[in-house]
């Protein structure tokens, strides 16, 4: 079965080429089929030639479930395009589909029409029945309609690597590649960086890297000799242009880890991170332990609730604490949290949000966490919520979070989430030497000092570590006197106190940019309101929506608290606002309750992103309401 | 700028701040113990952290004319792990209850223990929660009458010796808030001058809701028969007349009390204390009045790598290595293009 | 110095009797003085009497503080009547003050012209130097204006004691007895009651008992010959109205364990507390403890985490798992209430709010949980919430909360506060037998089961327990398919499952009473809407407002999720709505959310009750802004 | 309705859920084992509950035919606590990891054993964070290469079953994943058939992120040699041809390995493993290779009341001494008034 079959009429010979905007692919296979390093490898590649693109790796809660069953289903997708691309596109052009339980997980989401590529190896009988099927699909029929490309991957990939002595599991492993490679042929991408990471990879195995490499080229030396169904052409798909500078791919988890690093040489002081595993946070901890020559200290706690402690600690020495986390880790951080807000601290606690309830869905996307971040705590116990729009966008507030965080002695709580998280954009590296500079001043002075002695501008209060002489002072969880710093129980202290804590966090929207509308008027009939990871989706959908002639804006919030102190004038130029959410309605929640604005949401909480076209025509929806 | 270390006295260390126990609580003694050692130790003010949790116990920074953090209830010694990581120079010291640091802070005391992370920890054990006014705690002994127990306590106690142990820790201590002139300070010096985690448990008594716990040993007419003292190296002896040791059962792992001088019995016979050696010191931990005296003094004293230094070695090592962190560098490293 | 002084002209022999509507009387004193205890008694005496009454008492955080310190100074405040009593009184009108510390804290809270009662023998020159006295204000004209009587209780009470043989330090603890003997005669209270109890109390030490009932009865009987300060006389308050039953003194804890307990028996199920002791929730476990009687079993857990997971776990096996705590213990149990969310189990937890941020003011009133208990916790995770207004309510709400909490199978928080939980008031005693019913069906029909079937009516899911046959099952953390209960990530299913929770929670406000306005008209100009203990303030001070000709009427939530399904209607019938609450705004952020309503809030944030008069004076500005 | 018990076999065991854990993963032995002795104990799969918290070993309970309970991290003993006081009839397993019940669950773990509530605990212990895919634990080892520690781990490790005898523990006992036809089935009958909190380490192979970890006392060279199988009564010899033992250092408090038949060494010479021997247990437990075997099999087992025993006769005894709780008797006991 490695010839190619076709439901539709064949078209022989060499392929035309064919200019496109934008293409969207799908790799989906077995856990143990490497999907996500062939996503990330064409996501290399795709980079490098220079088109915007965004992913979606979307992978199973088991580390590696039984070969061939559904819930062992690994995914990745990809948009690339000659243009801004805002999200990883809803409904993939073309599936890349390794086995029967790949198919059966995907193939609903690729439009009638669309290219399925299918490794017919792998449609053995037994993998056919634990994916559900009773008949074969490449045979029965039933994918009439779309562009069939089915090959037997595996055999071809044995016959590939055969040289190279391998094991026939080992051979298999490479299978992958010799799908990355027909991927490159089908939309012209260079295989060089792919070549070049394997032999890194594998340099203490060079047989296999010679052997992925030997897949590699058979799969786009394949693409040469195809079939492929009639109406496809090999696709190009022009430069996206971009501003001009260097650029990499970066995922949000990665981003976070060097703004993190970044913010504190800005800041001038070390960091310490307090972490402990949790899923989709653990990345964050992973990279900044391979990077104790910042030197940065990484301590693996043994919960959240040491790591955030041990974090805090490290604040009153006089490093950054930071803790990194995930839903469950933030809800047992919770008192802890109190504690910085109270002792005023300098702390960021980075949430990657998740699918909840409870354990709730792990390795899914979630946008649930909001107003656990700025209320869900005991008592009044304000701090300030920064949300990433993007994975680039985690680099910038990360060192964002450690400037407000240090500038005002506070907490601050940056949210992104499993689909930021892991998910990929090209990113314009910056020159280390352009980034935003903020030192911190810790005290020494002796004369007039208390703890809790704040500058008169931010209510910062003085940041004087042990190892100052003659500042000798404690601090802790008990309330203190406004002016002395000591423990007070007095009423009216505490009722000072408490405003005086919020007039602070408050006062921080006097150092923030001013909301914009990032698309479309500055008033008019409908204002649509994101935060988060939506934005691509959102943005998206609003310009659609723009193109087909609805009047309507798109604003994207980023300051969760405080609120850009323009934010309730932005919304009241509104007659509707719509509140797209990953969740079952929460920033709608806190711009009623501020400002009084008749926003309504609009809620997805499957764990997956919005789709542009659900955005589309919600708004039409909503317009014409 | 930093101090002239000779010239501090025990009144420097007492901070400005009202001390607030009860009148009579074994506290003070350990307060008034402390407070005199730190000049001993000639360790700058400035670099003399106190952490706590919550509990009458962890009021004892507030009292302590250094750096202090009376953190939340039984996270000490994670507040503490992370004060050392970022600055291995201070010389940090946790003080915590049987509650605070052995119910709901029994976790990060056992992994600070295990780590080795070099915090001085001193765990006032009074067998009840003072602060919230007489609940029973984990050390509280079986058929205990407390606030929540008016039937009483019917969880098995747990021994704070053989937990921190059990925990891998490399330095355990005991003794008790009456030993003010020389036992107490002595431990109090062996627990700082220990590179590591130290663990000192001090029974300490509350005279408002558990009065009298430690009376079985410490009262004027049993005490001399039902201490111990170790001392590494010599026989373990003890009795009003030293005329009592420990000895090991011939060929078992058991100890029985003999009497000098009863069927020939002499020192000689007597087990020699050895600080280094593990199963020793778990046993001695085990004893209990009356059929055994307390075991006081430093049950287990065996040095190893502190946490911090390792992790400071790392990072330095790694630096070596590596250079200093660039960010330039670390962007650029890996695949990159150029736009325009 | 025993004898009586007063700075205003004398008047001797016997005083004449007033009859007065309404007293307010403060007892403060040191620590170690007993003015908790004299507070307690006085308090029983006067329910006894027939008077409607309520009560503060107000003490230090520390166990027994250093003698003589201002910080150490108890104190135990009772407003009785003849009226309706709402709140324990604005301000004294007697106030005694046992050392000179409780003078320095308490003075500035007496009207000029009020009685005032002092121990002149606690006014020596140490006592008086560790309050911050430079001179003694009984001597120094400092108290002019104030109707002093100034007596040496201690010596009174070595004289009247000395029959019994008491050491000194004993004899001067019968102190507080004198001063309550005296106070009795004041206002005319039977001393029956406190000498039966000191009688039952020292069973064991007669002489004790003795000397206390002497010294009782020597502060009676010196009223008798007393030479009062001009203008007083022996007041007479006339028993209150009370519906007719049989009443008792309650405080919001102890009916908080009371309601729960029959609140399981109504449900028909055994009661698993899991608790860990905190300020001020400690004594629920403390009662609960000894009540092992009642079938229920008390879990002094490790911590807060360990208390709601076993309580979880005692649910799952067909107890009532229910958890008692405060802030910060609140904050430790987030992660598990997503658990119970989750795996809909029922559960109760009682939140007795504190003075926060963190460790706070632990011995201070607040109402600052409320956010959380909505909405603080990670991912969507509704529940329901319920907040009693008066120590009795929190019987009826405790009773309610299990009701919910078994027929949804959900986690009920209730939230009581500080005030209510030490304070207290005359309790009318229902008959156990006229309690509500709400008998618990647990499962055990096999056909058809699966663990996440749910009652159409309720959405409530099947609660089989083990130990029932044939109904094995496994439960937990993760997402749950809905039609099988099993583990699933599905996509549309979390969307379905995290819609299907809140529904089950909103419905419940099918099944609770509508929201009322409890004083004045339907609509009109302005309603002030309060909740938890604010009740009795609030309500007093929107009746004096409507007394002085205020278009004012007053709303009470005791549902605060989900809110009574008329509350959005009631709220649109006024123009201005006040909120005021003993935080830094929260219910008014909810209401604001939910309906739109243009609430604006008025907060103290002191860890005090509100007084009456400042709620008045707040509608008065609101009404007139 | 009650299930014919001895009509029961492992399949009855085997719930409808598909296992998900990587092919060749060591749980698979245990789920194996488990599933193959639970119809001796005869006891109703309704009776029987299986309690985790979270990694791919609190899998576990998805895949036994009985009630299950699949809770959150660490916090498996807390829940089964409440789960037997609330019905001390039920037969409750707690499987749990070493992240799982060492790390953020130490705490409770510990409780749970110290109170003696009566729990099976098995902990499987691969010495890896398996579940979030391959952070090191709190039993890795020194210098271990994980993902959060690229540069060696520097956290000194614990020892699972010191912790567990630091506790107060009444029953410990280790097994190997790869004992699957005797020995692990034999521990897990020890484990379950006694009264209290048992605490069972099975060392697991997680053959995707810390593959072999055991290798040096499980490979079949090495086996003979590192293994020494404890029974009571028995004395302590191992090695291929059973001929070395382990005997006391003559008046002292330390083991050495001895040859037998060397230097006229016999069996006799070699200490007997005494079950109810405390310190013993714990100096057992601290035996490593290569220097020394591993100890397997029940190193301590002393069994006490049980937690929810005593629990249920208080509630029992008060309710004989007071009477069943009366509402009306409770709300007017004390002072009362008649209005009306
Ligand atoms: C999270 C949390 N839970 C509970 C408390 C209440 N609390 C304060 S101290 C304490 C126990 C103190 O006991 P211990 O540590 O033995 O100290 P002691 O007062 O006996 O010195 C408790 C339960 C708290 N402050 N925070
Ligand atoms: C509160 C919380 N923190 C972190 C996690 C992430 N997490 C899940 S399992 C696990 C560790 C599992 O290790 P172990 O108990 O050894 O189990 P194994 O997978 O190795 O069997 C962690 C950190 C979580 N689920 N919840
Ligand atoms: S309650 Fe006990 S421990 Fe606390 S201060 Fe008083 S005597 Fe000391
Ligand atoms: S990750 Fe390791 S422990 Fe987890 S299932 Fe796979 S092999 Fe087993
Ligand atoms: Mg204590
Ligand atoms: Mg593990």
């Amino acid at each position: 079965m490695d010839h190619v079959e076709s439901t539709t009429s064949k078209v022989t010979g060499k392929l035309p080429t064919e200019e496109i905007d934008s293409v969207v692919i799908r790799f989906a296979g077995d856990s143990g089929d490497g999907m996500q390093l062939t996503g990330t490898q064409f996501t290399q590649a795709t980079a490098l030639q220079g088109n915007d693109l965004a992913t979606f790796p979307d992978f199973p809660a088991e580390i590696r479930a039984p070969a061939g069953t559904t819930f062992g289903v690994s995914a990745f997708q990809i948009q690339f395009a000659s243009f801004d691309v805002l999200t990883p596109g809803d409904a993939p052009d073309a599936l890349v589909a390794m086995n029967p339980a790949a198919l059966r997980v995907h193939l609903k989401d690729l439009p009638r029409g669309g290219l399925l590529i299918v490794n017919s190896g792998a449609f053995t009988p037994g993998n056919l029945k634990k994916a559900g099927y009773e008949t074969n699909p490449i045979e029965d029929g039933s994918l009439d309609g779309y562009r069939l490309v089915s090959v037997d991957i595996s055999k071809a990939t044995l016959a590939a690597t055969q040289p190279f002595g391998l094991s026939q599991k080992e051979a298999l492993r490479c299978k992958n590649m010799w799908t990355l490679g027909l991927a490159f042929w089908l939309y012209d991408r260079d295989r060089q960086s792919t070549i070049d990471g394997l032999r890194k990879q594998f340099a203490k195995r060079p047989e296999i890297a010679d052997a992925n490499i030997a897949a590699l080229n058979a799969g786009h030396a394949y693409g040469e000799t195809i079939e492929l169904p009639s109406g496809m052409s090999r696709l190009i798909v022009p430069k996206a242009k971009y501003e001009p500078g260097l650029y990499r791919n970066t995922t949000g988890n990665e981003a976070t880890a060097w703004g993190l690093i970044a913010g504190c040489q800005s800041a001038g002081i070390p960091m310490m991170l307090g972490s402990y595993p949790i899923t989709p946070a653990s990345d964050i901890l992973h990279y900044l332990s391979a990077l104790k020559h910042f030197g940065v200290v990484t301590f693996q706690a043994e919960d959240e609730i040491a790591a955030i402690c041990a974090a805090i600690g490290a604040s009153f020495s006089g490093s950054l604490g930071v803790t990194t986390t995930s839903g469950p880790g933030m809800a047992l951080k919770t008192e802890a949290m109190g504690l910085a807000v109270v002792t005023e601290l300098p702390l960021v606690i980075v949430d990657i949000q998740r699918g909840g309830p409870s354990t709730g869905l792990p390795t899914k996307t979630e946008q649930s966490d909001l107003l656990q971040a700025v209320v869900g705590r005991n008592a009044d116990t304000p701090l300030a919520v920064l949300a990433a729009a993007t994975p680039g966008d985690c680099f910038t507030l990360a060192i964002e979070a450690v400037r407000i965080a240090t500038k005002y002695m506070t907490p601050v709580i940056l949210l992104t989430d499993g689909y930021l998280a892991n998910g990929a954009e090209p990113w314009r590296i910056p020159e280390a030497s352009a980034l935003p500079k903020f030192p911190v001043h810790l005290r020494t002075e002796a004369a007039g000092f208390h703890p809790f002695l704040r500058d008169p501008d931010t209510l910062g209060r003085a940041w004087a570590v042990p190892g100052t002489p003659e500042l000798l002072h404690r601090i802790g969880g008990l309330e203190k006197d406004y002016d002395s710093g000591n423990i007070s129980y007095d009423a009216a202290n505490h009722h000072k106190m408490t405003k005086t804590r919020a007039a602070k966090i408050a006062g921080i929207a006097r150092d923030i940019p001013l909301q914009t509308v990032h698309e479309g008027e500055d008033s008019g009939d409908m204002l649509v309101v994101s935060w988060g990871s939506t934005y691509g989706a959102v943005l998206q959908g609003v310009r659609n929506a723009r193109r087909r002639g609805l009047k309507v804006s798109h604003a994207h919030v980023r300051y969760m608290s405080p609120f850009p102190r323009n934010l309730g004038e932005v919304l009241s130029r509104f007659k509707k606002i719509l509140v797209p959410e990953m969740n079952n309605g929460q920033l709608v929640k806190l711009l009623r309750a501020e400002y009084l604005a008749p926003a309504e949401g609009f809620n997805k909480i499957s764990g997956q992103p919005f789709r542009v076209s659900e955005i589309e025509s919600k708004i039409r929806e909503t317009l014409e309401a | 700028m930093s101090e002239q270390l000779v010239t501090l006295s025990r009144k420097d260390f007492v901070s400005d701040q009202e001390v607030r126990w009860c009148p009579g609580c074994g506290d003070y003694a350990i307060l008034a113990a402390v407070q005199k050692v730190m000049p001993e130790f000639q360790v700058p003010r400035e670099k003399t952290v106190f952490v706590s949790g919550i509990g009458c116990s962890s009021r004892f920074p507030y009292y302590m004319n250094t750096y202090g953090f009376h953190t939340i209830h039984g996270r000490a010694p994670a507040v503490a792990t992370g004060i050392k990581l970022a600055n291995p120079e201070l010389d940090v010291w946790v003080a915590t209850g049987d509650g605070d640091g052995l119910s709901i802070g029994g976790n990060h005391l056992m992994h600070a223990l295990r780590r080795n992370v070099d915090l001085k920890i001193l765990l006032f054990n009074n067998r009840i929660y003072g602060l919230t006014k007489g609940q029973y705690s984990p050390t509280s002994v079986l058929g205990q009458k407390t606030k929540s127990t008016p039937f009483g306590v019917v969880d098995h106690p747990m021994s704070p010796v053989a937990f921190a142990l059990g925990a891998n820790a490399r330095f355990v201590a005991r003794t008790i808030d009456v030993l003010t002139t020389k036992h107490m300070p002595d431990m109090l010096r062996r627990t700082h001058d220990h590179k590591g985690a130290s663990f000192l448990e001090i029974f300490q008594n509350c005279n408002v809701f558990n009065d009298g716990a430690f009376d079985y040993f410490v009262e004027k007419d049993v005490a001399a028969d039902r201490q111990l003292f170790l001392e590494h190296g010599k026989p373990m002896v003890f009795g009003a007349k030293r005329d009592k040791g420990l000895r090991l059962k011939p060929g078992k792992l058991e100890l029985e009390v003999v009497q000098l001088g009863d069927n020939g019995v002499t020192e000689a016979d007597v087990l020699v204390h050895d600080e280094t050696n593990l199963p020793l010191a778990f046993l001695l931990g085990q004893l209990e009045p009356p059929e055994f005296p307390i075991a006081l003094g430093v049950l287990y004293c065996n040095p190893a790598p502190t946490y911090e230094r390792m992790v400071h070695d790392q990072v330095n090592a790694t630096r070596e290595k590596l250079g200093a962190g660039d960010l330039d560098k670390l962007f650029r490293a890996g695949n990159t293009w150029k736009v325009g």
